[in-house]
């Protein structure tokens, strides 16, 4: 291939002690969004943690830019250029919201705290709060601005949009658009088909540890039988 | 032909502050067995040793050992008070083992239900300090001083001791301040003390160890001069070998014991003589008291066994017999023991001088003869005094 | 009404200079205790021990080179580099198993007590202070206080308005707080947190370090210093609230004061009273008295 | 209807219920009546103060003001298990399972906080006759294939769907359901409006939900909260139709 | 056969068996005082692993029984009351679970290892105390000389009965905390462990759970202080001093502080390298010995000894494990 892809994983396999869950995943992808959905329990959580650096993987290999990042500590996958939502937003309890967005941002560079707060109106009435004493909600917009802050160049997001209000999830929709129109990567993993769809044409379903599926967002939201089939779902959506 | 090995068990505190005193008393132990030539009438004598940490359960959890397990036959131990006591106690269980005392000198030991086989040929904590307190009446003209003490069983005894001839002599005692252990910050009990001689003449002084220098050292930071009469352990060998400026302080505190660096008793001289030759750079530059106290009975459970050729039949009676009437020169002079299995030995009052080279040592002052376990007060009148305790004795007023 | 004004004011004075002075020392001791716990939820059993090494380490220095300030410094970087390596070969591989580190602290204090030991063995070590401050200076009421007690206060302030500053003005304090929490979860915003960790161990095990040396200087140093100055840090840090450097000094200044004072009118139960107060904070304020709740 | 047959007949009142964090006014003189059997959502953008009030209704944060009552007691004063054993149970937004144990373990003790003895050490679990009801429960949440993981195994949706479990393990008189559907899949929060369907209608529901598929279908009544405050109450449709709704919370997907 | 029925009958045997295989130092000093230390390091094991409480202050529980029962069956200079040995142990156990919900009084609103922390203070506070009272605790020097009751004849002071005596309390406290820890009440604690908020809105009593957790190992320790007592046959501050505080932990730490076992086999261990670490080290330095190895088990193994065993029992029998009821990785605990 003449130029590598941002982000590739090849055969990967993570083991919890002796339950395997992750058998041998694979997929790549560019500065276009790629989205992943998938039952509760599939491994998409554990994917991303093995990208990250945060589980350690039992075969297979991670690369970013054609450089690999598997193998090497959590903070040197950041530094090589991923910024990361975690599932569960996972914000540090004794760090007030402006902490958080000092800690990690830099003055120069795409995002700054100011765009942040512009673009969280919210985060900023609640600047002087601490992690702990945050809504839900607030506490997701806070781990989503945490890993734009560092102007990474993929982003691994995981279900981003859990517990955000539904205009607060089209603005961050809107955001993630803008995104990827940048040139940043996108790696999401949603529950939430609408988001999902809206934000990448390119869909991945998870299951039982495995990409089952690999298709585009027109076809998963028109064909019944195959949402049926691979995310268990009967009624319309 | 070869006889049967008699095992010795030296009991010692190696653990802890007191593990240098604990180290330097079972030398006292290899020592004497060394003057033996290792054997007696044919028995090869073997020495094992076991830990404490100042714990009466861990001395006994290491008695056991040496006695049940590793089958000593006699027993030379433990180094401080309470654990004496335990063993002591201990010893009664075990009338197969002769025991003999290491250093510890609490006088509940082989005063209250002593045991038959418990033998202690060191001289205990009062009797130490019992010819101090007629000396500071009658030769430096003391009669009211202040007591400051650390608050538990050995420096009551010590205080006792030094009380029982004091208040007799003619002296009261303005105060007693009694420190919690584990203290060490004595600052607010110096600001009730009096700074300078006037009502008070001086202030006996019984704290251990670093707790000695502690409180010389704020006593003189704050402007203390007040003359110093110090308990035994306020001029033992871990304050002598203090580093650091509360040196200066000790120089000229007068206080009381069984040994004297200086003394001039042959006997003396003699042991510092064979320690040196005997551990050179290992040991400390001169015996330390605890030594000199293992010593003492290791060699005295010695002789007695040469007396019945390592007979030790019938649960050592015949040793324990020779023990009993066994009366012999330690290095701190002539030993005998009493009905109690106690030492009746000589007591040195000591003032600490700086030698030559620039240690510190205790010159002896003077030497009182036969100094028993009833202080010379007879058992009766003893008997009368009770335990030492906080409040007991204190001088009539 | 006679015993009222029977109370004597000098005495009074002086015990309460001594409370604030012992205050000062437990502050010094308690703030490396206190940063490292407060900041890396690692109960470092082992920092009486840093403390007594501190303590030989300055006395052995100022003793070669005539110099107390070379001891304090030689203190400093050893028993700092002594911490870090600690955190790196023991502490970093059970990071945020908080029991597990407490307990390997425990068996590097056993260890190194016994080491100590040996090297040192039982005596009781002074460090010469500089001859200016053995001196004594006037104070209203109390009638004279010695300087080198006085001199306490102000290493007190020096440490405690140094650590603040580096916790509160500075990215330092941040990044540490949100490694506690979430420790992989900082590693995955790209920050070194090993790193960082070693840092404040150094820290706080050069702190102890320094506060060996004065103490070694102010009371003296030998075996068994190093289990009595833990317990004393671990209740001026339960009393004041964990990690907060405010908190140690109040806790310190409540603990010195029972202690001295209990010491002066009570001396019996002087050294229970100190675990009265814990025990009656602890009732009213679990987190300690500056502490933020868990 | 007189005033005091109104008071029986309500599930739950609360009246000027007021929360402060020092200057911030979490939720701000809310005032709802909620009938016995009734299901009702509460909407309303993130940090409007919809947990604050769970956590007040439930006992988990004590007001700052105003009273809260349930089936005509007032329960502003009582403990959070005094107020369970009054038949207030409740999820949290954020999962709370205990990690050590199996999800049956956890379930069962979930049982047992309802029913008691709570503190019974003379039988085993094992031979406790209420034990069986974990099978049953694990089912209705859809982990009846996980009984034997430890809960700290589970993944996200997974302990979602535990915390629900545990809150439904005792049919209380009032639920209170913070965000159920959050970080299930589409398959399981189908699953999830099947079972609130069938719940037994004497149950009383509040329940807090950003899907609006479900918030709106699944309840008879909506409450909307802004900034604190009650803004607009009423039915699924008029909620829906509310112009001044679409724009603060709902967005497009209300049109 | 189970791991854990194969180890049922063997432990069972050996501890029959065993008197009639060792010398009177084997039988007492270690034997009697493994069971005994063992109860005692058992009630620190079920806290830390149950509840996520680590207490330090489990010996000073002990020491509070140990003290009792001393003072009401052989007082000592002026100090103490003598009363019917039967009344003498309910007291003392009563005391020691008095003492034992008192310092959960004082930890309830604590976890982890500020309970650690809290508890080692209260340690030190009751040391402190012993030490300066005289009036009840007999001051520095304490009660000597308590023997075990002779009951129809039979002494239970002798090695053998006393022996047995130990064995059977261990046995019953070891398998009484493996049945609570699976009763509706020994779930409960396991939850307020993990997550107690939960727990209270499921309605339970958080608070009054963790002070009866507390008042259940106070028991269980005291028990284990009433045999050490009478294995020393005295009790003196040194007793309660921050050594064998720091033993108990030690030894709950060799064995596995995750489970029950582990008591145990940590006071077996910790006992033998206490007694015979002097032999394997030139006699000054045996304290490092011992140091080391704490500290290479804490490292290597932070299950202990009994995590060893399951471990390589797991590899050995080639199947994945079977997950019992305490946590296998006790290196969350306390957290
Ligand atoms: N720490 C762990 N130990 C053992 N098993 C685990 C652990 N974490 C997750 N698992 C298991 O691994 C599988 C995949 O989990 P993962 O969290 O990756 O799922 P997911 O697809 O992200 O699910 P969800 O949509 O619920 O977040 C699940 O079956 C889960 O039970
Ligand atoms: N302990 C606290 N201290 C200070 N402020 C707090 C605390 N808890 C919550 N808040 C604030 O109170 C407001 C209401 O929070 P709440 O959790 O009730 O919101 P919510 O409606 O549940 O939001 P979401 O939908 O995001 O979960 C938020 O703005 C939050 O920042
Ligand atoms: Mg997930
Ligand atoms: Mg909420």
């Amino acid at each position: 291939m003449a130029s590598d892809p941002l982000l590739s994983v090849d055969g990967l396999h993570v083991y919890y002690g002796s339950s395997h869950v992750l058998h041998g995943v694979t997929l790549e992808t560019g500065t276009a969004p790629l989205s992943i959905v998938g039952r509760n329990g599939m491994g998409k959580t554990t994917l991303c943690q093995a990208i990250m650096g945060l589980v350690p993987s039992s075969g297979g290999e991670v690369r970013l830019g054609g450089e690999r990042i598997s193998g090497r500590r959590a903070f040197k996958v950041a530094r090589a250029g991923i910024g990361y939502v975690p599932q569960g937003r996972r914000v540090f309890r004794s760090l007030s919201v402006d902490e958080h967005l000092r800690l990690v941002g830099k003055p120069d560079g795409e995002w700054t705290v100011e765009r942040i707060y512009g673009t969280f109106p919210r985060l900023a009435e609640r600047r002087r709060n601490g992690g702990a004493a945050l809504s839900g909600g607030e506490q997701q917009m806070l781990a989503i601005s945490r890993a734009l802050l560092l102007n990474p160049r993929l982003l691994v997001m995981d279900e981003p949009t859990e517990g955000l209000a539904p205009v607060i999830v089209e603005h961050v929709v809107e955001v993630l658009r803008e995104i990827g129109r940048s040139g940043v990567g996108l790696l999401l993993v949603e529950q939430n088909l609408t988001v999902a769809t809206e934000v990448s044409d390119r869909i991945m379903v998870m299951m039982n540890g495995e990409i089952a599926l690999e298709t585009d967002a027109a076809t998963l939201l028109n064909d019944r039988a195959l949402r049926n089939r691979y995310l268990g779902v009967s009624a319309e959506a | 032909q070869e006889e049967e090995t008699i095992t010795i068990g030296g009991l010692a505190t190696l653990e802890g502050p007191f593990a240098a005193p604990g180290e330097d008393g079972l030398r006292g132990v290899e020592l004497a067995i060394e003057e033996f030539g290792g054997e007696i009438a044919g028995h090869p004598i073997e020495m094992i040793t076991a830990s404490s940490d100042g714990n009466p359960d861990v001395a006994l959890e290491s008695a056991r050992r040496l006695v049940e397990q590793d089958g000593a036959d006699i027993m030379i131990g433990p180094l401080s008070g309470s654990e004496g006591i335990r063993i002591a106690q201990y010893a009664k269980e075990q009338p197969g083992t002769t025991f003999l005392n290491g250093g510890s000198a609490a006088i509940e030991t082989t005063l209250v239900d002593p045991a038959e086989n418990f033998f202690r040929f060191n001289t205990e904590g009062a009797q130490w300090t019992a010819p101090l307190g007629e000396y500071v009446v009658n030769e430096r003209g003391w009669d009211n001083i202040v007591i400051v003490s650390e608050d538990y069983s050995f420096p009551y005894a010590q205080i006792f001791g030094f009380m029982a001839t004091y208040c007799e002599a003619g002296g009261t005692v303005q105060d007693k301040y009694f420190t919690p252990v584990g203290n060490n910050d004595y600052s607010s009990v110096i600001a009730q003390l009096p700074l300078e001689t006037g009502e008070v003449d001086g202030m006996y002084v019984v704290l251990g160890g670093s707790d000695a220098v502690n409180f010389l050292s704020q006593y003189a930071q704050m402007g203390g001069q007040l003359p110093i009469v110090g308990g035994t352990n306020v001029t033992d060998q871990t304050v002598l070998t203090t580093q650091g400026p509360a040196r200066e302080l000790l120089p000229g505190i007068l206080s009381s014991g069984p040994v004297s660096d200086n003394a001039d008793l042959e006997a003396w001289q003699e042991f510092v003589q064979r320690y040196q030759d005997y551990f050179g750079d290992e040991g400390l530059p001169s015996p330390s008291l605890f030594a000199s106290n293992y010593y003492t009975n290791t060699k005295a459970a010695l002789l007695a066994l040469q007396e019945v050729e390592g007979d030790l039949s019938n649960d050592h009676e015949a040793l324990n017999e020779a023990l009993s009437n066994l009366e012999f020169t330690s290095p701190t002079g002539p030993v005998s023991l009493n009905e109690n299995r106690q030492a009746t030995a000589a007591i040195y009052i000591n003032e600490v001088v700086e030698q030559a080279d620039g240690s510190l040592a205790l010159e002896p002052l003077e030497r009182i003869e036969e100094v028993d376990q009833y202080l010379g007060l007879g058992r009766e009148a003893y008997m009368e005094l009770g335990l030492p305790s906080r409040d007991n004795p204190s001088c009539p007023s | 009404m006679e015993a009222l004004l029977d109370i004597n004011w000098r005495l009074f004075a002086i015990v309460t200079l001594n409370g604030l002075t012992l205050a000062s020392l437990y502050f010094i001791v308690a703030s490396g205790f206190s940063l490292i716990f407060g900041l890396m939820r690692v109960v470092n059993m082992a920092h009486g021990s840093l403390y007594l090494l501190g303590a030989y380490i300055g006395f052995e220095v100022s003793e070669a080179t005539g110099s107390w300030l070379l001891g304090i410094a030689a203190a400093a970087v050893v028993v700092g580099a002594a911490g870090a390596a600690l955190q790196v070969s023991i502490l970093s591989w059970m990071q945020g198993q908080d029991l597990r580190q407490a307990l390997a602290t425990i068996g590097v204090s056993i260890v190194a007590a016994d080491l100590m030991l040996a090297q040192w063995g039982g005596s009781a070590y002074q460090i010469t202070l500089p001859g200016a401050v053995s001196s004594f200076v006037p104070v209203p009421v109390a009638g004279r206080y010695a300087m080198a007690r006085l001199m306490l206060i102000g290493f007190a302030l020096v440490i405690g308005i140094g650590l603040w500053l580096m916790l509160n003005r500075t990215r330092v304090g941040m990044l540490i707080r949100a490694g506690v929490d979430d420790r992989r979860m900082l590693e995955a915003l790209g920050v070194n947190v090993p790193l960082v960790f070693v840092g404040v161990f150094a820290i706080g095990a050069g702190l102890a370090g320094v506060a060996g040396v004065i103490g070694g200087s102010v009371l003296s140093v030998s075996p068994g210093e190093d289990a009595r100055y833990l317990l004393s840090s671990l209740i001026v840090v339960i009393v004041g609230g964990m990690g907060s450097i405010p908190g140690a000094a109040i806790g310190a200044l409540l603990v010195a004061m029972a202690e001295t004072y209990g010491l002066a009118y009570t001396p019996t139960y002087g050294i229970v009273y100190t675990f009265a107060i814990m025990v009656a904070v602890l009732a009213v304020r679990p987190q300690g008295l500056l502490g933020r709740a868990a | 209807m007189a005033d005091a047959a109104v008071k029986q007949e309500e599930a739950l009142v609360v009246e000027g219920l007021t929360r402060r964090f020092g200057a911030l006014v979490a939720v701000d003189g809310v005032s709802l009546r909620v009938a016995p059997g009734e299901r009702r959502a509460v909407l309303g953008a993130n940090g409007a103060g919809k947990t604050t009030l769970f956590n007040m209704i439930a006992g988990d944060l004590p007001p700052s003001e105003g009273h809260i009552s349930l089936f005509g007691r007032d329960i502003t004063r009582l403990s959070p298990q005094k107020r369970v054993l009054e038949g207030v149970r409740r999820t949290y937004q954020k999962s709370l399972v205990f990690g050590g144990l199996s999800v049956r373990d956890n379930l069962y003790v979930a049982i047992r906080g309802a029913t008691g003895p709570r503190l019974a050490i003379w039988r085993r679990v094992e031979t406790q006759p209420d034990r069986d009801g974990t099978g049953p429960l694990a089912e209705r949440v859809g982990l009846a294939d996980r009984l034997d993981a430890p809960a700290s195994e589970l993944s996200h949706g997974e302990q979602r769907q535990l915390e629900l479990g545990m809150a439904l393990a005792h049919t209380p008189r009032l639920l209170l359901l913070d965000e159920p559907a959050a970080g299930l899949s589409t398959r399981e929060r189908e699953s999830l409006m099947a079972m609130l369907a069938d719940l037994p209608r004497d149950l009383t529901l509040i329940l807090i939900e950003h899907d609006l598929d479900i918030a709106l279908k699944a309840v008879d009544f909506v409450t909307v909260m802004h900034n604190g405050r009650l803004l607009a109450e009423g039915t699924p449709d008029e909620i829906a139709a509310n112009q001044d709704i679409q724009d603060i919370y709902m967005g497009k997907h209300g049109q | 056969m189970t791991l854990r029925r194969l180890l049922t009958v063997v432990v069972a045997l050996v501890l029959l068996v065993y008197p009639f295989v060792v010398n009177s130092f084997w039988l007492v000093q270690i034997g009697g005082r493994t069971l005994g230390f063992g109860t005692i390091v058992l009630s620190l094991v079920f806290l830390t692993a149950y509840t996520g409480m680590l207490s330090l202050a489990q010996m000073t529980v002990a020491g509070v029984a140990g003290y009792a029962t001393a003072y009401f069956t052989a007082p000592t200079g002026g100090v103490g009351l003598e009363l019917a040995w039967p009344v003498a142990l309910i007291l003392a156990l009563g005391l020691a679970t008095l003492a034992g919900l008192l310092i959960g009084l004082v930890a309830v609103r604590t976890r982890g290892i500020y309970t650690l922390m809290i508890t080692l203070a209260v340690a030190m506070a009751f040391y402190y105390l012993t030490l300066q009272n005289y009036a009840v605790f007999n001051g520095f020097t304490g009660f000597n000389n308590v023997e075990p009751p002779v009951i129809a004849g039979l002494d239970l002071g002798a090695p053998l009965p006393f022996y047995y005596l130990s064995a059977v309390l261990a046995v019953l406290c070891y398998a009484g905390v493996r049945h609570v820890v699976r009763t509706p009440f020994g779930l409960a604690l396991q939850g307020l462990r993990d997550e107690p908020q939960r727990l209270q809105a499921l309605g339970y009593n958080v608070p009054l759970l963790r002070v009866l957790a507390f008042g259940l190992a106070g028991f269980v320790a005291g028990i284990g202080g009433i045999l050490n007592l009478w294995l020393n046959a005295s009790i003196s501050p040194g007793s309660v001093a921050l050594n064998p505080v720091i033993d108990v932990l030690m030894a709950g730490v060799l064995g596995g502080i995750g489970h029950p076992a582990g008591a145990y086999v940590g006071a077996f261990v910790f006992t033998i390298v206490d007694n015979f670490a002097i032999d394997f080290i030139a006699r000054e330095r045996f304290n490092t010995l011992i140091g080391l190895v704490f500290l290479a088990i804490v490292l290597f193994s932070p299950d202990g000894l009994t995590g060893l065993v399951r471990r390589a029992w797991a590899r050995w029998a080639g199947t994945g494990r079977r997950r019992d009821d305490a946590p296998d990785d006790s290196t969350n605990i306390g957290k």
